[in-house]
């Protein structure tokens, strides 16, 4: 600290970003667009994960309605984007010349819009521990879906079409890396402490001073403006958002990510958030070269339809046999902050 | 709006309220007795109306469609619904036991996923919808303003008949008195020697059952099954429990048929509303009462 | 000495079950207070009526002459009382030093931005943060642990930790509840020293629960015998320890053997 | 660290996994995209059957210049980010030359302008919302788009069935049924009907009950039901229960063996309107029908017969094209004028498929013609 050393999560971050880049070039075409989009929704599922790991791994609180922020920011961020700009896709020189601009600024205010909704569901929830807020949260969850399903401004159950395509693996790569500086300082500062103090014992965090309502809501807000910013680079990356995409089902699966992971990891969480996306489509690839066979005068395939099911297997068996997830609780040392030691 | 509060309107809300009466109580049990919310409790009903409509194929051969069958159908569907709960509980919540409690609700959600899509994947039975036979003929009453079905009847009667049996059971017999006991607390029940995951798996058998009995009204009162059918009523049944206080028996039954009344109610006003509306009761209800309506309030010991 | 907490005929039911019933107290500032009585007499209850988990149901409470009833807990300790639970309630997956800091974070001034972005004036409150908790960690002879999880302590190091973490929060009172359970002779005999320690060094006044008669004879300077939610006697503990009606209603024959 | 190893070795097995895409030259590979997971399950089942069909009876006949064909398929779940993900699979993996389906106008959404900028043409089936095919000139369909069934629908009603009071249910999670309400209510009315009632009810639900007093209440002559099939078969038998007497009209959503299946004698005297009745005599149909169900053990539903016609069509075109690249498959497709199952179909500007509509009439459980309506 102090010195004009990069920091080394920095350093991490642009290897990535150099290597995925240089590998998906059209001369080395080692990585095809394939998986690239793979990348990518790894990426956004990284935002989404690490960030509902903060309200459920570091806070302590649970919430099954993620993806209700995530909703809230891709509408948000989307409509302004189709408002503002009626623009195609980004052009040479984009950097410059304005739009892309914009584009942060959308999803930056997606993600304030996100974590406002967070403070008006944290607030009355926080009354509520373990599987009640479980509950709370995974109804408004669903009360955001319904409402979205019923303005016919945003397109109602048809979705918010026609969003203009701005997120790429750059756009993807900064905000993921932004977010994870982000959640890794705020952890690693007092704040973070004051939050994983609540999750710890929370009667004990109050009487060592902490306002636990403040930081409670604190963490909902956070999680919930991350998990706007991912729902408004998902909307521009598929130029669409649709009710459905932000149900129960989906919030469960990022919540099985952070679970897999290892509550209160971020390593975990980004691991999780990699390995199971890499493993969904890994496992639809290993399952399309299963051959169909007949039984009488049936055809019986096996097919991608199993996929969801050993998906459901793996957790089950995750939670059994390896509770604390995958990490546990550690972080990778490219997470943790040093501290300078004195003496 | 007259249309609102119309006999026929009762009738429609009573017997929704029913059939989430019959989940809503194995979802309190259970929770009443381990503190798990069991995801998968919606799908032990879909796997009911499964079994039952398997039964119907089976016995079917030999006895013609009447009220006979349908003791039948249904002594199936609550056998098959008591097996699958106790199997999940021995294999999936069992071992979590005295692991952190939110890590049973994932692995709960683990199982439902499981469930749900293996039954959609497996050739047998696959995704798509299945009609459910009439397993006895219908009958069609007019009820001053309200046409009323004999499948309405027996909604009704089955749902009572065994809420009346399982109060009785509860309160009554020996088996009951331990089940009480273990959900005040359980190492206190191990003390006074009761057999406490005996206890525990009973009570997802009786839960169980009950979804299965409610898989098979479901089949006959709307007459369409498939893999996904238990998420929606699950949620809606779950969160009955909550509205009568979850972990009390009379309180499920009592948070159900509200909820078949006010969705009912809620529906012929505005989908909107129709559509959020268990989750709007949801909320209101952890706000305001987060005990439910007959829930007893806990004091957190410092 | 004036009185730094009063409290005024302060009373606590719980449903119809009086836990509590109108106490009248003042601890002077500067001394070691005991407080002792039979199990169920009310003294945690007192505890955490003083420390903002309860609200008297009637009563107030006073601290340096401003009242602090019905304020919630976390006020209470920012404005001065620290309290350790019978029942250790340590962050069991955080560092030793980790502890410690968290019961500083109320005197942290960066802000959430500040924080967030690392500024050097962050950085620089850290350090001082950490050194502050060092030294206290040092004091209570857990430097050897201090970047350990916590909850794989030994079980009277947790004890010193919880007392270290109740300081770092700054407090002109602490309440110690039964701060020598489950301790060997030998630890409590340290713990004596290190009560007293604290009290000269820290400046703090002491607020104790204590089963354990020596230490309460051997600490403190003034002591309160309550049962059933009433005072029974109150005053030096040499005086009261030879009160009949102490000896008699608490202490019992086995007590005046001690 | 044997979790670095473990992912290591995890990512090296995928990687490997994705990176083994031999391409064989004498095969031409066919993307199909359809939700065979989910709760659109049941429709992604017998879209895919379809697509297995068509292209079996193409090698049968030798395949397109010798080549075989070869079904690419991918399971979109019904989710607009999977059907992005499994387009770009498609077409940058597997090197699909064309894309049949998806099933969804969501899912076709995300996916279209992917298949655009890849200028590799895709075939929708069944995704109804006009905009899907706006996104670009490669993007093609085989349905109608809502406004002409619901319009259809609505003509119907007033002339042939000679009613004036009509009321509409449909699904309001989803734009199919929602859309093909809207555009009845809006065509019934301006014919001088009257809507007198217009419920919706929430995606998944059984109990429609609520609705359908409300609806019997504003005595409606005729019930427009927009649903699919299992939601349509079911709102049919509990509107009998609760005594409504008057005939219900629905869309081509209603086309499947359970709709009777379940509606049974409820869904009896029922009109919709389909591509095409499965007692035409054409011999295009009956050939389908009977392999179909011969492959299946199941009647083709609307579902299959569009997935079935838009291989077709697509398979015609790229005979037709002579050549693998997208731009000269995308002009012959233009050029379409060609007999499938629903009917003769050319492609309008927008590349929406100019065919007439029938009505059918549910009669013992079996589907039959009743009248055509040109567009």
């Amino acid at each position: 600290m102090g010195t004009i050393k990069l920091p080394r999560l920095l350093i991490a971050a642009l290897i990535f970003y150099v290597v995925v880049t240089i590998l998906s070039l059209d001369q080395v075409h080692i990585l095809n667009g394939y998986f690239m989009v793979i990348i990518n929704r790894s990426l956004i599922f990284v935002i989404l994960a690490a960030s509902l790991n903060l309200i459920n791994g570091i806070t302590g609180q649970f919430s099954l309605g993620h993806m209700g922020f995530a909703a809230v920011g891709a509408y948000v961020s989307g409509t302004i984007t189709t408002l503002v700009l009626k623009l195609p896709a980004p052009q040479p020189g984009f950097w410059i010349t304005g739009p892309i601009f914009i584009f942060m600024i959308a999803i930056v205010i997606g993600g304030i819009a996100a974590g406002l909704v967070g403070f008006l569901i944290g607030f009355p929830s926080l009354r509520l521990k373990g599987d009640y807020l479980a509950i709370m949260t995974l109804g408004f969850g669903e009360i955001i879906r319904t409402i979205l399903n019923n303005i016919d401004y945003v397109g109602g159950p048809r979705g918010l079409l026609g969003i203009p395509k701005f997120s790429t693996f750059t756009t993807i790569t900064l905000f993921t890396f932004l977010i994870i500086v982000l959640l890794r300082n705020l952890v690693q500062s007092s704040h973070g402490r004051a939050m994983l103090s609540i999750r710890e014992n929370e009667l004990a965090s109050e009487l060592c001073g902490i306002d636990t309502t403040r930081y409670k809501v604190m963490g909902f807000v956070i999680g919930a403006f991350c998990a706007g910013v991912a729902g408004g680079l998902l909307a521009h990356l598929l130029q669409l958002a649709h009710p459905t995409q932000y149900g129960f089902l989906p919030s469960a699966l990022v919540l099985i990510m952070v679970y897999a992971g290892g509550m209160g990891s971020m390593t975990g969480s980004i691991f999780a958030a990699f390995s199971l996306t890499f493993l969904t489509e890994g496992l639809r690839v290993a399952f399309d070269n299963i051959p169909s066979f007949r039984i009488g005068t049936m055809d019986v395939r096996i097919g991608t339809e199993w996929v969801m099911v050993i998906y459901a297997i793996l957790l089950i068996l995750i939670m059994l046999f390896r509770t604390e997830g995958i990490m546990g609780m550690r972080e990778a040392k490219l997470l943790i902050i040093e501290e300078k030691k004195k003496k | 709006m007259a249309e609102l509060f119309s006999l026929q309107q009762i009738v429609n809300g009573l017997q929704l309220g029913s059939i989430y009466a019959l989940i809503a109580l194995g979802y309190t049990m259970v929770y009443g007795i381990v503190r798990l919310i069991n995801f998968a409790h919606g799908d032990f009903y879909m796997i009911g109306a499964y079994a039952a409509y398997a039964a119907f194929f089976l016995f079917n051969a030999y006895i013609a469609p009447g009220n006979v069958l349908v003791f039948i159908v249904l002594i199936v569907a609550m056998l098959v619904g008591a097996a699958v709960a106790m199997l999940s509980n021995k294999f999936a919540y069992k071992p979590l036991r005295y692991k952190p409690k939110l890590s049973s609700l994932v692995t709960a959600i683990g199982v439902s996923m499981f469930i749900e899509y293996f039954f959609s994947a497996f050739p047998p039975i696959g995704p798509s919808p299945r009609g459910f036979p009439e397993v006895l003929p219908k009958v069609m009453w007019t009820m001053g303003s309200a046409q009323v079905s004999n499948y309405v009847v027996i909604d009704l009667v089955v749902a009572a008949a065994l809420m009346t049996g399982l109060t009785l059971l509860v309160q009554k017999s020996p088996l009951g008195r331990a089940m009480r006991a273990v959900s005040q607390d359980k190492d206190a029940a191990k003390l006074m020697g009761i057999n406490v995951e005996g206890i525990i798996s009973f009570t997802f058998l009786i839960g169980g059952a009950f979804a299965g009995a409610a898989g098979l009204l479901a089949g006959l009162t709307y007459p369409r099954i498939m893999p996904y059918m238990g998420i929606l009523p699950g949620l809606k049944a779950f969160i009955a429990a909550v509205l009568g206080g979850i972990g009390n028996i009379p309180g499920a039954m009592l948070g159900a048929y509200i909820m078949g009344i006010a969705e009912t109610t809620a529906n012929a006003y505005n989908s909107l509303l129709g559509e959020g509306i268990a989750f709007v009761i949801l909320i209101l209800v952890l706000l305001v009462r987060p005990t439910g309506i007959l829930g007893e309030k806990t004091a957190d010991k410092i | 000495m004036s009185a730094l907490l009063s409290i005024q005929g302060m009373s606590h039911y719980f449903g119809g079950l009086k836990a509590v019933s109108d106490f009248t107290f003042d601890v002077p500032e500067g001394v070691i207070y005991g407080l002792i009585g039979p199990n169920g007499s009310g003294k945690t209850t007192t505890f955490n009526l003083i420390s903002g988990l309860y609200t008297p149901t009637t009563g107030k409470i006073f601290f340096q002459g401003k009242e602090i009833t019905g304020h919630r807990p976390f006020r209470i300790v920012q404005g001065g009382i620290a309290r350790t639970f019978q029942n250790l309630r340590i962050f069991g997956n955080l560092s030793v030093i980790d502890n410690i800091r968290v019961a500083r974070h109320y005197t942290v001034k960066s802000g959430l931005f500040t924080s967030l972005l690392r500024l050097p004036s962050f950085l620089q409150e850290e350090a001082d943060v950490r050194e502050d908790a060092m030294q206290l960690i040092r004091m209570f002879h857990l430097e050897d642990r201090a970047h350990d999880q916590a909850k794989n302590l030994p079980y009277g190091a947790l004890r010193r930790l919880e007392i270290a973490r109740a300081l770092a929060t700054k407090p002109k009172l602490v309440l110690l509840d039964e701060p020598a359970a489950g301790m060997n002779p030998k630890e409590t005999d340290d713990l004596m020293g290190l009560i007293r320690r604290v009290r000269d060094e820290f400046k703090v006044t002491v607020f104790l629960i204590e089963h354990h008669m020596k230490l309460v004879m051997n600490v403190c300077e003034r002591v309160k015998v309550i049962d059933f939610g009433e005072t029974i006697a109150e005053g030096d503990p040499k005086v009261v320890g030879k009160d009949p009606k102490v000896l008699e209603a608490y202490l019992g024959k086995r007590g005046a053997e001690c | 660290m044997k979790s670095y190893v473990l992912s290591a070795a995890v990512a090296a097995i995928l990687a490997g996994t994705f990176l083994s895409c031999g391409k064989k030259s004498n095969e031409i590979i066919i993307g199909g995209v359809a939700p065979v997971t989910g709760e659109a399950a049941t429709f992604g089942a017998s879209t895919k059957n379809a697509f297995d069909l068509a292209i079996e009876e193409w090698n049968g006949k030798g395949g397109i210049d010798g080549k075989k064909l070869k079904l690419a398929f991918a399971d979109d779940k019904g989710d607009p980010a999977e059907g992005a993900t499994v387009f770009t699979k498609l077409i940058q993996q597997d090197k699909a030359v064309a894309i049949l389906g998806p099933v969804m106008s969501k899912v076709a959404l995300a996916g279209a302008p992917i298949a655009q900028a890849a200028s590799i043409p895709m075939m929708a089936s069944t995704a109804t919302n006009p905009k899907v095919t706006l996104v670009g000139d490669y993007i093609f369909r085989a349905c109608f788009i809502d406004p002409f069934q619901g319009t259809v629908g609505a003509k119907f009603a007033l002339e042939d069935l000679k009613t004036k009071k009509a009321a509409c249910i449909f699904d309001v999670g989803n734009d199919y049924t929602k859309g093909l309400s809207e555009f009845f209510k809006a065509k019934y009315t301006a014919l001088g009907g009257e809507v007198v009632a217009f419920e919706g009810h929430a995606t998944g639900t059984t109990d429609f009950k609520a609705q359908l007093t409300k609806i019997i209440a504003a005595k409606p002559e005729i019930l427009y039901v927009s649903d699919y099939y299992n939601d349509a078969a079911l709102i049919a038998k509990q509107a009998r229960e609760l005594g409504f007497k008057g005939p219900m009209v629905g869309g081509d959503g209603w086309d499947s063996p359970k709709l009777t299946e379940i509606g049974g004698a409820a869904i009896e005297g029922s009109f919709f309107t389909n591509h095409y009745a499965a007692d035409d005599t054409r011999p295009i149909v009956q050939e389908f029908v009977k392999k179909y169900k011969t492959k299946f053990g199941a009647e083709p539903d609307a579902l299959a017969v569009l997935a079935y016609d838009g291989a077709y069509l697509m398979f015609d075109a790229i005979k037709r094209a002579g050549k693998l690249d997208g731009p000269s498959i995308k002009a012959a497709l233009t050029a379409t004028d060609m007999a499938v199952v629903s009917g003769q179909v050319k492609f309008d500007s927008d590349r929406n498929p100019v065919k007439s509509a029938v009505i059918v009439e549910v009669k013992n459980g079996k589907f039959v013609y009743r009248a055509t309506v040109n567009p």
